[in-house]
C-alpha cells in the first residue's frame, strides 16, 4: 500500500468517498506492525504514547534524583569533596531542569494523553500524529539537554539561567547551548500537546458530556494545557534570545551594550510561574479523583474546584514578579506583585477546603492512592502556607534565594505534584496494565517517601531562615552556630532523608516490577470508581470503547452503578462493572476505524535534535536538520491520518458506518 | 464555552462543540502566537533606544518604502481572503489563482524585507551592533520567517489543489492558511506601526 | 466486594494517617521555632537594626497566622480520617457542596490575607523611605567579592574617598545608604541582621538601607547565583561606635609605610612589585624609579578590578571575607567583644601573632585552589586572556615568605 | 449507533453552512480591503504631516482598528463560533496585559 490522499473531503458530504485510493504520494508505506517495537515508534495510540511518556518520564525522574542525591551527598558535611565547584552548579541546574521539564511535565503529560481521551469517552485525541511527534520531541529535547554532559559539561547557571551569567563569558561551556536549545524543543511538545489536547477536550466529549459534567481530572488539565499554550511562547521568546547571544553575537544580555539584565529574568519568570501550576495542577486533578472514589462521596462543591482551578490558572499570570522581590524592582511593583500573590492563595484554598470536605462525612477507605492524596493535601498546605511567607515582600528578602525558598517549593512540588502523581500510579495501575500494583509494597513506598521527604525538605525551612543561601557548593561550619542543633545537624538529616526518600523511590520501582512479573490480573473497577475511563476493559482495547457510551450525570459510571431509594434514601448498588461492561459489549459500534500508525511524527521530531547539534556546532548540519524537517512536513501532509480501508482487517464493509479519525 | 457546549448536548446524540478539530487547533495557535510576537515587541520596546554606537531607528528606517511592502502586505490579505471565498465555492480555478497571487505578493514582501535588511546593513545597523539592532532583526526576522513559511505553504496548497480530483476538498486546508496568514498580516500592522511609524 | 482486602488495612492504617497529619503539623511548628535558635551568624529572626526590626515586626505575625491556619487544617483532616474511615457504614449521602460553606471559606482567606496585605504594603513603602540617609557607600559585586568605596563626605571626616573590600565598616547608630551594582553578573548584598538583601546588577544601581543599633560584626552572604564561586562570597559588615569610626577612617586615608630597609618586608614589597601591582593597588607604593605604583586590574582581570590592598591588615578576612586573616582564638576575641570593647578591638587589626599564616600561604599559592575562578589559562578565550578571580601565579615559597612579611606591613 | 468521528466531519460540514448564511461577497471583502488601505494611507500620512499631540493616540487608534477589521471581517471572527473568539482574544488580552506590565516595570510608560 501507498500512502494514499485522504479519502473523504471534510464539508462536502454530496460528494461520495472513493472507496479505493484514487492516488498515491509519497516515499514510505505506512508501518502496519501491530506487536513488538515497531509498533510502539510508529504509533499514534494515545495510550502506547502516554505510557511511552510515562516511561521516560520515570528514567527522567531516576535521572534527576540522582543528581540529587549527589547533591545532597555533597552537602551533607561542611566543605563538601563530593563534587567540584563546576559539577555542583552543574548538578543543580540539571538536577531542576530534569525534574521540571523532563519528568513533572512529561508525566503530567502522561497521564493527559492516556486518561483524558477515556475520561471524556473518545477514541483517540484530535490529532494523533501530532501527539506521537510531541512524544518524539520531548524525547529529543531531554536527549539534547542531558547530552551536554557527555560534550563539555552541562548548564550550569542554575534553572532559572539568570543574565548575564549565562551569557558566553561567564559560561564558556556549551552546556547552556544544549540547554537552551533543549528546552526549545521540549517547548515545542508541550504547545504541540496542548492545541491537541484542548481540541480534544472542546471537541471530542461524549454525547451528553457537557463541560459541567467533564470530570476534575480533565478539567484542570484543560487549565493546564491553557497554561501551556500561552506560556510556553514567553520561554520560546527568552531561549532565542539567549541562543541568539551565545550563538550569533546578539547583544541581548551584554551590559557593555547596555543592556538590562533583568529583561531575562522577567521573560523567564512570566513563563516560570505558571509553569508552576502546570506542574501542580494536573496532580490536583489526579486527587480530585482519587479521593472521592476512596470516600465514596462526590468531590465536594465541584464547580468550586473547576473555576478555582481556573481562577489559579488566570491569578497565576500577574504574580511572576514574585520571584523578584530582591532584584530592585522599586516598591511600587514589589508592592503589587505582593499583593497579588496573596491573591493566589483564596483559590487554592478553596480547593484545600473542598478536599478535605469530600472525605468529610464519607466511608473512607485507605488504599495506596489514598495515602498519597491525603498525603498530597497535608503537605502541599504546609508549603502553601511557606508560599504565602514569601509573597510577604519585606520577609522574602530575607528568605530569597536561601534554604527556606528551596524548602517552600519541594513541599510544593515534591509533596504536591509528585505525590498527586504516585496517587495517580496506584489508582490508574490497574486500568493501564491490567494489574494492581501490591498495596503492601505501595503503603511502605508511602511512609518512606513522607518520611524521607520531610526529613529532607522540613529541616531545609530551618537551615534557610537561619541564614544558608541556596546553591551553594559548599557550606561553613563557621557560619553554621552553636550547639548540636545547629545548621551542621540539619544539613545531615537533610541528607540522610534524602536516601531515605530515595529507596521509598526505590520500593516504587521494584513494585512496578513485582507486579509486571505476577499473574495477578486486576478486577474489572478494582476501586469502585466513579468516572468513564472505568467503563471499559483493563487495559482498554485500541478504540478504547466498544460503544461510545452517552452521559447523564456528571460521574456517570458511578451512576450506572449505584441508585438511591427514593423512599429510605438508602443508595445502593444497582448493576455491577461487568454488567455495564456486557451492556456495551452487546451494542458495541461496528467497524471503527482507528486512525493508523505513520513514520512522520518520529522523522519530523527526528530532525529538531539535529538542528540544535547544528547550531552549536556546524551550521551545514542544521540546514541537513532543517531538510529532515520540510521533507517530513511534506511527506505528512500528504499522507492521509487514517489508512484505507482496505488495510484494515476485516476490511470495512462498506455500509458507511466506518469511522474518520481527523486530519492532524 | 459552556454555554455552547450545553447548547449542543441538548441536542441529543452528540456534545463536541460542531466545530472542527483543525480550525480550533489553527486558532489556538494564534491565540499562543500573541504572546510569542507580544514578547519580541515588548523586547523591541525596550531596547530600541539603546543603540550605543549605532545608528539610531531613525537613520536607518526608510518609512516610503515600507509603507510600500506594508501596503502590499495588507492587500494580500485580501487576495487570500478571496481565495478562501473560492474555495468554499469549490471554484479550484479561482482559489489556486487568488492563492498564488497572495503567494506571490507576500514573496515580494519578504524580498522588500531582504532589501531593508541589507540597506540597513550598509548603513550600519548589523545584528550586534546595538541592542536596537539585535531586537530589531530579531522582531522583524521573525516576522519574515512566518512570511516566508506562508508563502511556502500557500505555493504547496495550489500544487496539492491542482493534483486534487476532487473540487474544493481543500476548502478547509485553505481556510486555516488564510487565517496563519491574516494573523501575519495583523502582526505587521502593529509592527509597522510601533515600529516604524512611532520614533523613539 | 473487592473491598475486602483494604478493610483489614484500613482500621491500622488510619491510625498512621493521622500521624502524618501530626508530623507534618509538629515540623511547621518546629520551623516556627528556628528563629529563635541560637548563634547562627547569619539568622534571619535576630534583627539587630530598624530595617530588619520592622521585616521582623512583619513576618512574626504572618508565621504566626500561616502557623495556625496549618494547624486547623491539619486537624480537621486528621478528625476526618479518623471520624470517617470505612467501619461498614452506609454508603454516604451524595452530596455535591454547600454553597454558603464554599463562599465563607473563600472569603475568610481573602480576609485574612487583606490584612497581611496591608501591613505588608505599609511596610514596603516603609523600608523604602529615601528621606532617612545619612551617609553613602558605594558597593559594588565582582566575581566573587565586594568592593566598598566611600565617597567624600567630610562630615564623616572621609576627605578623600576610601577603597576597601570584604568588610564594610559603618557607624552604628547611623543610617546608612548602599548604592549597589556589578562589574559582571548580579549578585546579591545581604546582612540579615541589618535589612534583607538586595540585588547589585550590572548596568543598574539599587539602593539599600542599613543601620546597626550597636557596634559589632554582622555576617553576611552573596545571595544571587554569581557562578563558580558563588558559595565563597561572603562578606561582613562591621559596626563601629562613632568616635571608633572615625578613628578607622584616619586610619584608611593614610598611606602605606614603606617597610623598614633590609627586612624580609622589604624584599616583599619588591615581589609584590614585580608580580602583584598589575591588580592591587596599595596606595603610597612606589616604584623602584620612585614613580606611584599604580594597578591596571581593568588589564588583567575580567570585571576590572582587584581588591585594594592598602590596608588589607584591618581587616579581619580576605578573599570575599572567605577566610580569616586572624587565627582563630583571635577572631574569637573580636566577635564575642562587648559592644564597648568591640571598636578597640577591631581597630588592632591583625596584629604580627593573631596572623592566619596557612591561609594566606594558601591563597598566595594557589588562590585558585582555594575559590574555584576559571583562573586555568586555557579557558580564557572568551575572556580575551583576562581572569576571573585571581590566578595561580607560581611563586616559590620563598617568595610567599617575603610577601606575607611584606603583606603583614599594611596596616 | 453514529460514531464521533462521523460526526465531526458531520459538524465540519455544519461549520460551513453558517459561513455560506454570514460571510461576505467579494464586492464586500474589496470594500473592506479599501478602507484598510485608506486607514493605511492615513497612518503613512502622520510621517509627511505634522499632527501634534494628536501624533501618538492617532496612529495606535488607526493600529487597533485596522487590526479588528482583518481579525473581525477577512479571519471570519465576527461571524464565526463565538469559541474561537474566545481562544484568539485570551490569547491576545493575556498577551496585552502581561506584556504591559512587563513594560510598567521597566518604566517604559513613564520615561
Ligand atoms: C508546584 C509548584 C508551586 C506552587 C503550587 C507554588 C505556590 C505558591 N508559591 Fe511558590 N515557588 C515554586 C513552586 C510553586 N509555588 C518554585 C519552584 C519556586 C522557586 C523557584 C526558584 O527560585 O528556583 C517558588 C518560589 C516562590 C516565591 C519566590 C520566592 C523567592 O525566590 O524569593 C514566592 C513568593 O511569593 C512563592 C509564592 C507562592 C505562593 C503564594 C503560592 C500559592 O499558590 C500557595 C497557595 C496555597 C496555600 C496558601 C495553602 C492552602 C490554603 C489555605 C489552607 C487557605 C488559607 C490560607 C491562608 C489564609 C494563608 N513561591
Ligand atoms: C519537581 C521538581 C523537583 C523534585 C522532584 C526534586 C527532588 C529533590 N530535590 Fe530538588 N530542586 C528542584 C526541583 C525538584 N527537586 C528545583 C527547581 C531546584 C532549584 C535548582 C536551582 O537552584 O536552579 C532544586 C534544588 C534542590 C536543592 C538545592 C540545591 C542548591 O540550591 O544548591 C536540593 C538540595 O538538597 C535538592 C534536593 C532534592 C532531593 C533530595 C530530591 C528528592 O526528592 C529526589 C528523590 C528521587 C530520587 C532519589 C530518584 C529515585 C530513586 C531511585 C531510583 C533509587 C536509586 C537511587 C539512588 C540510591 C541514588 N533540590
Ligand atoms: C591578575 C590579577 C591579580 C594578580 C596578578 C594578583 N591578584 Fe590578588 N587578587 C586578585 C583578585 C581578582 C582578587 C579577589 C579574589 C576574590 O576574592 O575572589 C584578589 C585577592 C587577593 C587578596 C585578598 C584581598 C581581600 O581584600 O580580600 C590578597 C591578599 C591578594 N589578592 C594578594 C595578592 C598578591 C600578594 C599578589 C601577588 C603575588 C596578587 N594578589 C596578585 C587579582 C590578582
Ligand atoms: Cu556573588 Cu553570588
Ligand atoms: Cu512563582
Amino acid at each position: 500500500m501507498a500512502i494514499i490522499e485522504r479519502p473523504v473531503p471534510v464539508g462536502v458530504p454530496d460528494i461520495p468517498a472513493p472507496a479505493t485510493p484514487t492516488r498515491t504520494f509519497g516515499a514510505l508505506r505506512r508501518p502496519v506492525a501491530t506487536t513488538g517495537w515497531k509498533s510502539w515508534v510508529f504509533t499514534v495510540d494515545h495510550k502506547k504514547l502516554g505510557i511511552m511518556y510515562g516511561a521516560v518520564a520515570m528514567f527522567f525522574f531516576i535521572v534527576g534524583g540522582i543528581e540529587a542525591v549527589l547533591i545532597r551527598l555533597q552537602l551533607a558535611a561542611p566543605n563538601g569533596k563530593v563534587l567540584s565547584a563546576d559539577v555542583y552548579n552543574q548538578m543543580f541546574t540539571m538536577h531542576a531542569t530534569t525534574m521540571v521539564f523532563l519528568f513533572v511535565m512529561p508525566m503530567a503529560a502522561a497521564f493527559a494523553n492516556y486518561f483524558v481521551p477515556l475520561q471524556i469517552g473518545a477514541r483517540d485525541v484530535a490529532f494523533p500524529r501530532i501527539n506521537a511527534f510531541g512524544f518524539w520531541t520531548l524525547v529529543g529535547g531531554g536527549i539534547i539537554v542531558n547530552l551536554s554532559w557527555f560534550f563539555g559539561g552541562a548548564a550550569d547557571g542554575g534553572w532559572f539561567m539568570y543574565a548575564p551569567n549565562s551569557g558566553p563569558v561567564f559560561s564558556p561551556s556549551n552546556g547552556v547551548d544544549f540547554w537552551a536549545l533543549g528546552l526549545q524543543i521540549t517547548g515545542i511538545a508541550s504547545l504541540t500537546g496542548a492545541v491537541n489536547l484542548i481540541v480534544t477536550v472542546l471537541n471530542m466529549r461524549a454525547p451528553g458530556m457537557s463541560l459541567m459534567k467533564m470530570p476534575v481530572f480533565t478539567w484542570l488539565q484543560l487549565v493546564v494545557q491553557f497554561l501551556l499554550l500561552f506560556a510556553i511562547p514567553v520561554i520560546t521568546v527568552a531561549l532565542f534570545l539567549l541562543s541568539f547571544q551565545r550563538s550569533f553575537g546578539a547583544t541581548f544580555f551584554d551590559v557593555s551594550a547596555g543592556a538590562d539584565p533583568l529583561l531575562w529574568q522577567h521573560l523567564f519568570w512570566i513563563f516560570g510561574h505558571p509553569e508552576v501550576y502546570i506542574l501542580v495542577l494536573p496532580s490536583f486533578g489526579i486527587i480530585s479523583e482519587v479521593l472521592p472514589v476512596f470516600s465514596k462521596k462526590p468531590l465536594f462543591g465541584y464547580p468550586f474546584v473547576v473555576f478555582s482551578g481556573a481562577a489559579i490558572g488566570f491569578v497565576g499570570w500577574g504574580v511572576w514578579a514574585h520571584h523578584m522581590f530582591a532584584s530592585g524592582l522599586g516598591p511600587v511593583s514589589v508592592a503589587v506583585f505582593s499583593i497579588a500573590t496573596m491573591a493566589i492563595a483564596v483559590p487554592t484554598g478553596v480547593k484545600i477546603v473542598n478536599w478535605t470536605m469530600t472525605i468529610w462525612g464519607g466511608k473512607l477507605n485507605f488504599t495506596a492512592a489514598m495515602h498519597f492524596a491525603i498525603g498530597l493535601v497535608v503537605l502541599f498546605t504546609i508549603g502553601g502556607l511557606s508560599g504565602v511567607t514569601h509573597a510577604v515582600a519585606p520577609s522574602d528578602t530575607q528568605q530569597t534565594d536561601t534554604y527556606y525558598i528551596v524548602a517552600h517549593f519541594h513541599y510544593v512540588l515534591f509533596g504536591g505534584a509528585i505525590f498527586g502523581l504516585f496517587a495517580g500510579f496506584y489508582y490508574w495501575w490497574p486500568k493501564m496494565f491490567g494489574k494492581q500494583l501490591n498495596e503492601r509494597l505501595g503503603k511502605a513506598n508511602f511512609w518512606l517517601m513522607v518520611i524521607g521527604m520531610n526529613m529532607t525538605f522540613g529541616p531545609m525551612h530551618m537551615i534557610g531562615l537561619q541564614g544558608q543561601p541556596r546553591r551553594m557548593y559548599v557550606w561553613t561550619e563557621a557560619r553554621a552556630g552553636e550547639g548540636f542543633f545547629n545548621l551542621a545537624f540539619w544539613n545531615r538529616v537533610a541528607s540522610i532523608g534524602s536516601l531515605v526518600l530515595s529507596i521509598g523511590v526505590l520500593l516504587f520501582l521494584i513494585n512496578v516490577v513485582k507486579t509486571a512479573r505476577s499473574k495477578q490480573v486486576a478486577p474489572l473497577d478494582p476501586w469502585d470508581a466513579r468516572t468513564l475511563e472505568w467503563m471499559t476493559t483493563s487495559p482498554p482495547k485500541e478504540h478504547n470503547f466498544d460503544a461510545i457510551p452517552t452521559v447523564h450525570h456528571l460521574d456517570e459510571f458511578f451512576h450506572r452503578k449505584y441508585a438511591q431509594d427514593p423512599v429510605t434514601h438508602e443508595i445502593k448498588q444497582v448493576a455491577t462493572a461487568e454488567d455495564i461492561m456486557r451492556d456495551q459489549e452487546a451494542n458495541a459500534d461496528k467497524h471503527i476505524h482507528m486512525p493508523s500508525p505513520s513514520y512522520w511524527p518520529i522523522i519530523l521530531a527526528g530532525g529538531l535534535p539535529v538542528i540544535a547539534l547544528g547550531v552549536i556546532y556546524a551550521i551545514p548540519v542544521a540546514i541537513v536538520g532543517a531538510a529532515i524537517v520540510v521533507l517530513a512536513m511534506y511527506g505528512w501532509s500528504l499522507e492521509p491520518s487514517t489508512a484505507p480501508d482496505t488495510d484494515f482487517d476485516p476490511p470495512a464493509s462498506g455500509d458507511g458506518t466506518k469511522e474518520l479519525a481527523p486530519l492532524g | 464555552m459552556a454555554d455552547a457546549a450545553v447548547h449542543h448536548a441538548d441536542h441529543g446524540h452528540h456534545t463536541s462543540t460542531g466545530l472542527s478539530n483543525n480550525k480550533l487547533g489553527m486558532w489556538l495557535f494564534l491565540g499562543s502566537e500573541c504572546l510569542l510576537f507580544g514578547g519580541l515587541i515588548s523586547t523591541y520596546m525596550i531596547y530600541r533606544g539603546r543603540v550605543g554606537e549605532g545608528p539610531r531607528p531613525g537613520n536607518v528606517f526608510d518609512i516610503p518604502f515600507t509603507s510600500v511592502s506594508s501596503f502590499v502586505l495588507l492587500m494580500s490579505s485580501l487576495t487570500m481572503v478571496l481565495a478562501v471565498a473560492a474555495a468554499q465555492k469549490r471554484d479550484d480555478r479561482g482559489t489556486t489563482l487568488w492563492l498564488t497571487v497572495t503567494g506571490l505578493l507576500g514573496a515580494t514582501f519578504v524580498g522588500g524585507q531582504v532589501y531593508e535588511f541589507t540597506a540597513m546593513y550598509n548603513e550600519g545597523l548589523g545584528f550586534t551592533t546595538s541592542l536596537f539592532g539585535s531586537a530589531f532583526y530579531t522582531l522583524t526576522g521573525f516576522h519574515g520567517v512566518h512570511v516566508t513559511v506562508g508563502v511556502i505553504m500557500l505555493l504547496s496548497l495550489v500544487g496539492i489543489i491542482k493534483r486534487s480530483r476532487v473540487p474544493g476538498d481543500k476548502a478547509e486546508v485553505v481556510e486555516l492558511v488564510g487565517l496563519y496568514w491574516h494573523f501575519v498580516d495583523v502582526v505587521w500592522i502593529i509592527i509597522f506601526t510601533l515600529v516604524y511609524l512611532i520614533p523613539t | 466486594m473487592i473491598r475486602h482486602s483494604n478493610k483489614r488495612n484500613a482500621v491500622r492504617m488510619s491510625k498512621t494517617v493521622r500521624r502524618i497529619s501530626a508530623a507534618a503539623a509538629g515540623l511547621s511548628a518546629v520551623a516556627l521555632l528556628a528563629g529563635c535558635a541560637k548563634n547562627a551568624p547569619q539568622d534571619t529572626w535576630q534583627p539587630k537594626g530598624p530595617n530588619a526590626q520592622k521585616i521582623d515586626d512583619l513576618q512574626k505575625p504572618v508565621f504566626a497566622i500561616a502557623g495556625i491556619v496549618g494547624i486547623i487544617v491539619f486537624a480537621a483532616i486528621g478528625y476526618a480520617l479518623f471520624k470517617f474511615k470505612d467501619r461498614g457504614q452506609p454508603i454516604p449521602e451524595q452530596t455535591h457542596g454547600k454553597p454558603v460553606l464554599e463562599i465563607g471559606m473563600t472569603i475568610l482567606p481573602a480576609v485574612i490575607l487583606a490584612g497581611i496585605g496591608i501591613f505588608t504594603f505599609q511596610t514596603i513603602f516603609d523600608l523604602a523611605k529615601t528621606d532617612d540617609t545619612e551617609m553613602v557607600i558605594n558597593v559594588t559585586g565582582q566575581q566573587w567579592w565586594w568592593e566598598y568605596d566611600y565617597p567624600v563626605q567630610e562630615q564623616y571626616g572621609i576627605t578623600d574617598p576610601i577603597i576597601t573590600s570584604g568588610q564594610l565598616v559603618i557607624p552604628s547608630g547611623t543610617k546608612v545608604l548602599l548604592r549597589e551594582t556589578s562589574r559582571d553578573v548580579i549578585h546579591s548584598y545581604w546582612i540579615p541582621a541589618l535589612n534583607g538583601k538586595r540585588d547589585a546588577v550590572p548596568g543598574r544601581v539599587h539602593t539599600l538601607r542599613l543601620e546597626a543599633d550597636e557596634p559589632g560584626i554582622y555576617a553576611g552572604q552573596c545571595t544571587e547565583f554569581c557562578g563558580l564561586s558563588h558559595a565563597v562570597m561572603r562578606m561582613e559588615t562591621v559596626a563601629l561606635s562613632k568616635d571608633d569610626f572615625a578613628a578607622w577612617v584616619k586610619g584608611q586615608l593614610s598611606l602605606a609605610a614603606s617597610p623598614t630597609e633590609g627586612s624580609l618586608a622589604q624584599e616583599g614589597e619588591s615581589v609584590f612589585l614585580n608580580q602583584c601591582v598589575r591588580c592591587h593597588q596599595v596606595n603610597g607604593l612606589k616604584k623602584a624609579d620612585g614613580s606611584p605604583a599604580i594597578a591596571a586590574p581593568e588589564d588583567n582581570v575580567w570585571s576590572g578590578a582587584a581588591p585594594n590592598l592598602t590596608h588589607l591588615m584591618s581587616r579581619n578576612t580576605f578573599a570575599g571575607a572567605s577566610w580569616n586573616l586572624l587565627t582563630k582564638q583571635c577572631r574569637k576575641d573580636v566577635w564575642e567583644a562587648s559592644s564597648e570593647e568591640f571598636g578597640k578591638r577591631y581597630l588592632a587589626g591583625v596584629t604580627e601573632e593573631c596572623l592566619n599564616q596557612t591561609d594566606l600561604r594558601r591563597w598566595l599559592r594557589n588562590a585558585p585552589a582555594m575559590k574555584p575562578m576559571y583562573a586555568d589559562p586555557t579557558k580564557l578565550e572568551e575572556t580575551g586572556g583576562k581572569y576571573r578571580g585571581m590566578p595561580n601565579l607560581g611563586l616559590s615559597e620563598d617568595d610567599i615568605d617575603k610577601l606575607v612579611a611584606y603583606l603583614a606591613t599594611l596596616k | 449507533m453514529t460514531t464521533t468521528a462521523e460526526h465531526a466531519e458531520h459538524t465540519g460540514h455544519e461549520a460551513h453552512d453558517e459561513h455560506a448564511e454570514h460571510g461576505m461577497s467579494t464586492a464586500g471583502y474589496v470594500k473592506v480591503a479599501m478602507i484598510l488601505a485608506a486607514l493605511t494611507a492615513l497612518e503613512v500620512a502622520t510621517y509627511f504631516v505634522d499632527f501634534g499631540p494628536f501624533f501618538m493616540p492617532v496612529l495606535l487608534v488607526l493600529m487597533c482598528v485596522k487590526f479588528f477589521i482583518v481579525v473581525s471581517y477577512f479571519m471570519h471572527l465576527k461571524f464565526d463560533n463565538k469559541i474561537f473568539s474566545f481562544m484568539f482574544y485570551a490569547g491576545l488580552f493575556l498577551a496585552i496585559g502581561v506584556y504591559a506590565a512587563f513594560l510598567a516595570t521597566f518604566k517604559f510608560f513613564s520615561a
